[in-house]
């Protein structure tokens, strides 16, 4: 297993180092399909022993559990899957060695994260998975790309200080425990650090996943940047958050607190992605919303699970998530893949996929939904899940009325259509064949009457309900991409520029002659003052 | 009588020191002044050492006389050079 | 923390005439490139350098071997009369890294620097070569003796030795900050300087050892610990003392600025870190140690801000070490004094990480920046595009540089930032674990700025030069240094602790 | 009073003059020149306290007088590069100024 | 001013003479230990090297009769020179007209001429404070009136007739 | 008596030194530096430090007063201020400098009462060496790496000097910053005065091993005479490339080193003397030292080379 972890690591970085030669250049452009094969070796392991582990160096250890392989296995078929129309895409066109540098190195991190089995590698890991981001997202260079590009590359860097100092954290709390993530998250509920570490994590992580009101980047940055690079963005490397809050929440600990606080967060996501994305004219921010609100569902299985002490949720979210990195990539890659008038039976097979986020009988969203059914329970907290399921389907009605007029910027070389089609059934049969491994309950359960009915009804309801709104006329107000979040961040564009023009003058002062003997003076004095002071007697 | 010849060659010196430094402030000009101070407190320097010559031995009174025909040679030519400076034409 | 073990007479030991060696022998070769003019330049540098690592290394190993320090008592006279060299594991260290440095900049300058054979000798090369041997022999006297009027010798040589090398290109805005330079050191010198008076005045002696051992917390010692500090603060160009680091460091040529960067600030940091753990350990108290983290902190926010706000690449690099150099005094405040904690070896060892990784990191960085400007002939970050076309392994040296810097693993700034954090946070000193943090992330902000621009496509009309593979591979080499520190276990070395009652 | 206190006195005075003009003397020239006043105020504390050391048949302890010695010589040293660096930057900018354009305290 | 009084036949010669000189100085300054008599001959002998590759023999070369004549009389005229100003300066009413003269010198440019106007610094009154390539001397006289030209050009005769007529300077 | 002269003297270096400080026009200032010199190295001897007012006068005052004087009268003409200085930040400087010094001050009362010294200890081993003036014995054989490296600094001086040479430049000869004149009776004085000078300073060499004075010193007096025979144009500054010229730059830095290396070879240590031949060794060293230290002055006063300008 250790050859096929490292392989999958390696594998993409050493093919961004082939890039330096000029000769090999086109020859690894022409692989990018090809990098993530060897992940594809590892999801079966996880299921003969469930849990095994590798270390070397001390420090590094790697991990395979059900919920890391289930995610590893999906993204890295969107990563082959898109790899493969990347090659294509970027034939001939310029700046291909960068475009394929920036991709490996997310690649690597992107499908590393799952395996990290402690601090150190996860933190390094998920950088990978998160910062290269910015090469693909501002590849056109233009400005609008740039500042997609940036505050993306803020939000990450954010997020990787909080999750240090919440990995640092927890190391502390279990001095001489080593690095192993299982054993520090083992010994957090003990700690007196553990609010702490659990709202750096969830606040870490949110940034990453689109948690309201830390989203307001996903929207600006799925906007912009190729369809190719959204496609894995969106589909693959937003699950690093998810299995970071994995890997990092106490699940085996009933902590009702800190669950419910996350279910409500993962809650209020979902319903705001849902209804914020029908005010959303660009498909893509509709896509963005939809995925705000699909991972706020994740995080709240993730809540509910932390609240009852269920130690399963985590590979129940891992399993509900499958399907939205390859449904989610697969419709990124759909809007890349037009270019001429849409065939109705393309509407079809990208409507009944996208349904399947709002759990439509028979797609693999509706398995996912009826994974956790017991994690949401049937009270108040299933209520919300189908409301969410309800904003699910006016979403994905919304988002199919806008992709089927014409684009109004065709793109001039479009992606290859088998992509999108082989990931939308690859989705599907992985769900259902996965179901029963998952669940425990074998794949028929899914086709009883009060199963398909529980799912049908929110669907129904938002067809309804769409249908009504469309038949009124009723326009809904248009907000920017991002709205109160990209009010924030524009909030804290501002401020952070303020504060960065006093530092500098503070600094233009500072190293004034004058100032700077002066300050030398000063400190001599007060060095010593404090000395008298406070010091030794 | 030795002792006698000290005191009075010391004083005389003395006296010298005095009226160069009077010269020094009373004289109008900076080359006018050069004057008192050159000539003047050469002189009391050569008197002082003369009168300190018998106080020590041989070597040391040797010495002293060197330094006072030191003093002279650069004294003399040092106040040229300041004298040609303060005309102007000095620098190049 | 960890005291010198009570020594009470050092006797030389098997193996301590290296440290003398490491000392004397670059400064026979810098007597020998002034006495013969230019003639054989280049076999007296290399073998100088080449010796040097030697000296280095076996020392390292002699220390690692016998698992305490050498020492050589000078012209056979002990302290108080006379003068001691003693190397410890950090001393060791230090050495070790310094020599690399020393050999790869000299590598990296080789051609630039190289004298006209056959012709009447150059300037440049002459001036460039002496002030590198110099700089190498105060080095090593800073990280091995133990009198501290013979390291004020040593911190003047080193300053002497930096201002040729800031000044050598002689246009008006470097010799501005070579005079800047100049004039805040010897301020700082003359302050150090004070306080040793004081200490003489004090003990009757300038031996460290020998101070520890009588220490008295009275005023005297007070004020000299008090003046000590503060001049090497002004040396080591901590914030807001920083005001000739970053001109002076962006005018020197590449070779020269990493070596100012990467060592030549360390020197005085590492007296500082000598006379606070070995001749004070007594006096550090909490107030006086917080301030001096709480400048390390305003050094870390405010040369991050400042170089994520540079135009100019080189400038940039340097504000980075303004904001690097505060990091290592954390290590003041979360090493609480007199005991031998698990925190305070984590944070020791954390701030020597961070010592060495950015030598490393910033070494490379400088390299990789000297050689974007030869390929675009200037160094504006806007104008950056193009330059992994023509330089690919520079870019890449600035990118695993840039990787330490922030303190992302896998690389020797974040093992030294985990373990800073780890202390402070262990520590309860939440305030200066939250700025070991944002400068992490500033920092990424500012060399993904950089990196961006650098993959860019090239700006219309501008040319670009070739430059050769070798110089790129030596400016990678260090910053793979850097990244490899990173395969280090996390937790406090044994080395670092040798010579020291842990 | 003895000799030694009252040159401690003077001492501390020109250390404290030569602080306040390396602050405030705007020409590098200036602030050159305390500098070396700065200099000279430390060597004259630690011939004071040289001077406490007499014993043994000698009026000072040689010690700090030798290390005086060598640091004037050091001191010396710098002030030579730093005219020479002052000169040069006199005539390559027409001034020999080290301020910066920008900023008023 | 003791190369000056040396008399000079060969190079020789003058660097024993010279070295006799400065070795003189040394012991005065040293005394005469057995070591320190030993140095004190290398070092004057190097000395009087120096001094011959600065000053050539010959160029000063004078003759001793005159120029023992010439030191009294230097003496002497330090004496009045240094009185007369004195009661110049102690004098209430201060009798006193500074101004400049011009001397025009019959002494060619060089040496000679700089040991003549080195001794008119020291006479009473005058102060030359410069030449150049011409025969011009520029003297600041205390007192305009007294008929300096006349006096200088005495002195000036004085100093020639010391001088051997040894190479031309 | 001496009280008042001692009371006297530490007030006008006081007021001198304060006055060169500050003073408007900068020539002033220089001048009143080198009269402070002159002040300090008296203030040296009532401290029975005769080596250190020797070379406080031939260093401190002399040779860096030349430097300064050299440097006010280049930058005369400098009248730019970039930065006006508030009367307020004068205060504040002035009230922090004050603090400074009267914190140093009061140190004065409260140092260890009983004063430290390693008197005894030097004068109980100098017999050992053969010399007899114990801050001698300090600087070669106690101490001699802080001097050894001392000479090191020199050298880099020197080095820091010359880097401020243009490309073309360099090998020509030093530009002589100081004025330079033709028709001056100055080449009377350097005609006549650099051997007794050479004599003078020797002396102050030799004698150093037992009464003050030393190379430094001997060093100092010898430079002054080369600057004096260059000043007045009787010979040309040498080329600093020529070989003469860099053999005596490193002359005495070679010998100091070739003994230092010798001590590991006769009794075992670097920079420790064979029994018996301490004495003639720092002889041999010293003299070395002289020459090269006189060099360097020299060249340090005569500034970077400035190619073949026009006498």
């Amino acid at each position: 297993m250790i050859f096929a972890i490292m392989a999958m690591i390696l594998l993409p970085l050493a093919m961004a180092l082939l890039l330096l030669s000029p000769a090999l250049r086109p020859m690894v452009v022409r692989g990018l399909g090809l990098a993530p094969l060897p992940a594809l070796l590892l999801p079966p392991a996880a299921w003969e022993g469930s849990i095994s582990t590798v270390s070397f160096f001390g420090t590094w250890r790697y991990v395979l559990d059900q919920a890391g392989a289930l995610l590893l296995g999906a993204c890295a078929l969107l990563w082959i899957i898109a790899g493969s129309a990347a090659s294509r895409w970027l034939a001939g066109r310029g700046g291909q060695g960068r475009f394929a540098l920036w991709w490996l190195l997310t690649l690597s991190g992107s499908l590393g994260v799952f395996v990290a089995g402690d601090v150190v590698s996860f933190y390094a890991l998920y950088a990978l998975a998160s910062l290269p981001a910015y090469g693909l997202i501002a590849f056109g260079g233009g400005g609008a790309e740039r500042r997609a590009g940036r505050v993306t590359i803020a939000a990450a860097l954010i997020g990787e200080g909080l999750i240090l100092a919440a990995m640092v954290l927890l190391a502390v709390n279990a001095p001489g425990q080593g690095l192993a993530i299982a054993p520090l998250v083992a010994a957090l509920p003990s700690s007196p650090h553990c609010g702490a570490v659990i709202a750096l994590l969830v606040i870490g992580f949110g940034l990453k996943i689109g948690l309201v009101p830390l989203h307001g980047w996903m929207p600006m940055s799925y906007a912009a940047g190729p369809l190719i690079a959204t496609a894995v963005l969106s589909g693959a490397t937003s699950k690093a958050g998810l299995i970071g809050l994995i890997r990092f929440l106490p699940l085996s600990e009933a902590m009702p607190v800190a669950g419910g606080m996350i279910l409500a967060a993962g809650l209020v996501s979902a319903l705001y992605g849902a209804l914020l994305g029908l005010t959303q004219a660009n498909p893509r921010s509709v896509l963005a919303y939809s995925s705000i609100s699909q991972l706020g569902q994740m995080a709240a299985v993730l809540g509910a699970g932390l609240a009852a002490g269920a130690p399963g949720a985590g590979v129940i979210a891992a399993y509900y998530a499958v399907y939205h990195v390859l449904v989610k990539g697969g419709l990124f890659l759909w809007l890349g893949a037009q270019g001429r008038r849409i065939a109705a039976w393309q509407l079809g097979l990208v409507g009944f996929a996208a349904l399947g986020f709002a759990g439509l009988p028979l797609t693999g969203g509706a398995l996912g939904k009826l994974a956790f059914k017991d994690l949401a329970g049937t009270g108040a907290t299933g209520m919300l899940f189908s409301f969410a399921a309800v904003g699910s389907t006016l979403l994905v009605l919304h988002f199919l009325r806008l992709a089927r007029a014409p684009a109004q910027d065709p793109q001039p070389q479009p992606l290859s259509p088998a992509a999108w089609i082989a990931a939308v059934i690859a989705a599907t049969l992985l769900q259902w064949t996965l179901f029963a491994a998952v669940t425990g309950d074998s794949a028929r359960s899914a086709l009883r009457p009060g199963a398909l009915f529980d799912l049908a009804w929110p669907v129904a309801a938002g067809a309804a309900l769409a249908w009504g709104l469309a038949a009124l006329g009723t326009r809904l107000p248009a907000f920017p991409p991002g709205d109160i979040g990209e009010r924030l961040i524009a909030i804290i564009e501002r401020q952070a520029t303020r504060i960065a023009s006093a530092i500098l003058r503070a600094e233009t002062q500072a190293h004034q002659w004058q100032v700077s003997t002066l300050a030398l003076a000063a400190a001599l004095i007060l060095f010593v003052a404090l000395q008298t002071v406070f010091g030794p007697r | 009588m030795a002792d006698l010849f000290t005191i009075l060659a010391v004083t005389a010196g003395a006296v010298l020191f005095l009226a160069g430094t009077v010269g020094l402030l009373r004289f109008p000009g900076t080359l006018a002044r050069l004057h008192a101070l050159t000539k003047v407190d050469n002189l009391g320097l050569g008197l002082v050492v003369l009168g300190l010559m018998p106080q020590m031995g041989f070597l040391a009174a040797a010495k002293m006389l060197a330094v006072w025909l030191l003093v002279q040679l650069s004294g003399a030519i040092v106040t040229q050079i300041l004298a040609r400076s303060v005309r102007g034409g000095g620098e190049r | 923390m960890m005291p010198l073990q009570a020594l009470a007479v050092t006797e030389t030991t098997p193996g301590g005439s290296l440290l003398v060696l490491g000392i004397v022998m670059p400064a026979v070769a810098l007597v020998a490139l002034i006495g013969l003019g230019g003639r054989g330049a280049r076999a007296i540098v290399i073998a100088a350098l080449l010796f040097q690592l030697y000296v280095a290394v076996r020392v390292a190993l002699l220390v690692a071997g016998t698992q305490s320090p050498l020492a050589y008592v000078v012209g056979g006279f002990h302290p108080p009369l006379g003068i001691t060299l003693r190397a410890d594991g950090i001393s060791a260290l230090m050495m070790v890294v310094s020599a690399a440095i020393f050999l790869a900049a000299a590598g990296f300058a080789w051609k630039d620097f190289a004298q006209p054979g056959g012709k009447p000798e150059a300037r440049a090369p002459l001036i460039f070569w002496s002030a590198m041997l110099a700089m190498a022999s105060a080095l090593n006297l800073l990280f091995t003796s133990s009198d501290l009027f013979n390291l004020y010798v040593g911190i003047e040589l080193l300053t002497f030795a930096a201002i040729p090398v800031t000044a050598i290109k002689g246009g008006a805005d470097t010799l501005r900050a070579a005079l800047r330079y100049l004039l805040f050191a010897v301020f700082g010198s003359m302050l150090y300087l004070f306080g040793i008076v004081l200490l003489y005045g004090a003990y009757g002696t300038l031996d460290i050892s020998g101070i520890a051992a009588q220490l008295q917390p009275n005023a005297a010692t007070l004020a000299a610990a008090g003046f000590v500090t503060v001049g090497l603060l002004a040396k080591t160009a901590l914030f807001p003392f920083h005001l000739w680091l970053p001109p002076a460091h962006a005018g020197a040529p590449a070779a020269g600025s990493a070596v100012l960067s990467a060592l030549v600030v360390k020197g005085s940091l590492f007296l500082l870190m000598r006379l606070w753990f070995d001749t004070f350990p007594t006096l550090r108290e909490p107030a006086d140690m917080q301030l001096l983290a709480l400048s390390g902190a305003l050094a870390v926010i405010v040369g991050s801000v400042t170089a994520l706000r540079q135009q100019r690449l080189k400038l940039l690099v340097a504000y980075s070490t303004v904001a690097q150099i505060g990091y290592m005094f954390f290590v003041f405040s979360l090493a609480p004094k007199g005991t031998g904690e698990a925190i305070a070896a984590t944070a020791w060892t954390g701030a020597w990480l961070q010592v060495v990784a950015h030598a490393f990191a910033k070494a490379g960085m400088f390299l990789a920046a000297g050689l974007a400007a030869e390929v675009l002939g200037h160094d504006r970050i806007r104008d950056l595009g193009g330059l992994s076309r023509r330089a690919p392994l520079a870019v890449l040296a600035f990118a695993l540089s840039g990787l330490s810097l922030m303190g992302l693993p896998p690389s020797g700034g974040f093992n030294a930032k985990f373990m800073l954090l780890v202390a402070a946070l262990a520590g309860g000193q939440w305030v200066w674990g939250a700025v070991i943090i944002a400068g992490g992330v500033l920092a990424g902000a500012y060399v993904f700025g950089v990196l961006a621009r650098m993959m860019a496509e090239p700006a219309a009309g501008a040319s670009l030069q070739a430059v050769g593979r070798g110089r790129q591979w030596i400016a990678l080499g260090l910053s793979a240094v850097a990244v490899l520190m990173g395969l280090l276990p996390l937790e406090p070395v044994a080395f670092l602790a040798i010579g020291r009652a842990l | 009073m003895s000799a030694a206190l009252l040159f401690w006195l003077a001492g501390s005075g020109l250390i404290g003059l030569s602080v306040y003009g390396l602050i405030v003397n705007p020409h590098p020239l200036c602030k050159l020149l305390a500098l070396n006043l700065l200099g000279s105020g430390v060597f004259l504390l630690f011939g004071v306290i040289a001077r406490r050391g007499a014993s043994a048949g000698l009026g000072g302890d040689p010690v700090p007088q030798a290390l005086v010695i060598t640091g004037i010589v050091v001191a010396f040293s710098a002030t030579a590069i730093a005219v020479a660096l002052l000169l040069r930057l006199h005539t390559e900018a027409g001034e020999a100024s080290i301020d910066e354009e920008d900023g008023q305290p | 001013m003791t190369g000056a009084v040396t008399q000079e036949r060969g190079t020789a010669t003058a660097l024993l003479l010279r070295a006799a000189l400065y070795f003189v100085f040394w012991v005065v300054l040293a005394g005469a230990g057995l070591k320190d008599l030993a140095a004190g001959l290398v070092t004057a002998v190097i000395a009087a090297w120096i001094s011959l590759r600065l000053m050539p023999a010959g160029e000063l070369a004078a003759k001793p009769g005159p120029v023992l004549a010439l030191f009294v009389r230097f003496l002497w005229q330090s004496v009045v020179a240094g009185v007369t100003v004195a009661r110049i300066a102690l004098t209430p009413g201060m009798p006193l007209k500074p101004g400049m003269v011009e001397y025009r010198s019959s002494l060619p440019p060089g040496n000679r001429r700089f040991l003549f106007m080195t001794y008119a610094s020291l006479l009473p009154g005058t102060l030359p404070t410069g030449t150049d390539g011409t025969d011009l001397i520029e003297v600041h006289v205390l007192d305009v009136d007294q008929p300096v030209a006349a006096q200088l050009a005495v002195e000036e005769a004085r100093i020639a007739g010391v001088l051997a007529d040894g190479a031309a300077p | 008596m001496e009280t008042g002269f001692d009371i006297a003297l530490a007030l006008l270096l006081l007021c001198v030194g304060g006055w060169s400080v500050i003073a408007r026009n900068m020539m002033t200032a220089v001048i009143v530096f080198i009269a402070y010199g002159l002040l300090l190295s008296l203030a040296w001897v009532r401290l029975h430090a005769i080596d250190v007012s020797l070379t406080e006068a031939a260093i401190g005052s002399g040779a860096t007063g030349l430097l300064m004087v050299i440097a006010a009268h280049k930058v005369a003409g400098d009248t730019k201020r970039v930065v006006q200085l508030s009367r307020g930040f004068h205060v504040l400087a002035a009230v922090f400098a004050a603090l400074v010094a009267v914190g140093i001050a009061a140190l004065a009362f409260v140092l260890p009462g009983e004063p430290s010294s390693l008197a005894a200890p030097v004068l109980e081993r100098l017999p050992d060496s053969g010399l007899g003036n114990p801050v001698a014995g300090v600087l070669f054989v106690f101490r001699s790496f802080d001097t050894l490296l001392e000479k090191v600094v020199l050298l880099l001086a020197l080095i820091g000097v010359w880097a401020l040479a243009r490309d073309a430049d360099w090998g020509g000869v030093p530009g002589l910053r100081l004025f330079r004149e033709r028709h001056s009776v100055l080449t009377l004085l350097a005609r006549t005065l650099p051997p007794i000078g050479f004599v003078f300073a020797i002396y102050m060499t030799w004698a150093g091993a037992d009464v003050p004075g030393g190379a430094f010193q001997g060093g100092t007096v010898l430079a002054a005479m080369w600057i004096l025979v260059m000043v007045a144009g009787v010979r040309r500054p040498p080329r600093i490339s020529s070989p003469p010229l860099r053999l005596a730059i490193v002359a005495g830095p070679v010998v100091f080193l070739a003994i230092g290396f010798l001590g590991f070879l006769a009794p075992g240590a670097f920079l420790a003397y064979p029994e018996g031949f301490a004495k003639p060794l720092i002889v041999a060293m010293e003299t070395a030292l002289t020459l090269s230290i006189a060099v360097i002055l020299g060249l340090l006063i005569a500034g970077p080379p400035k190619g073949e300008d026009a006498p």
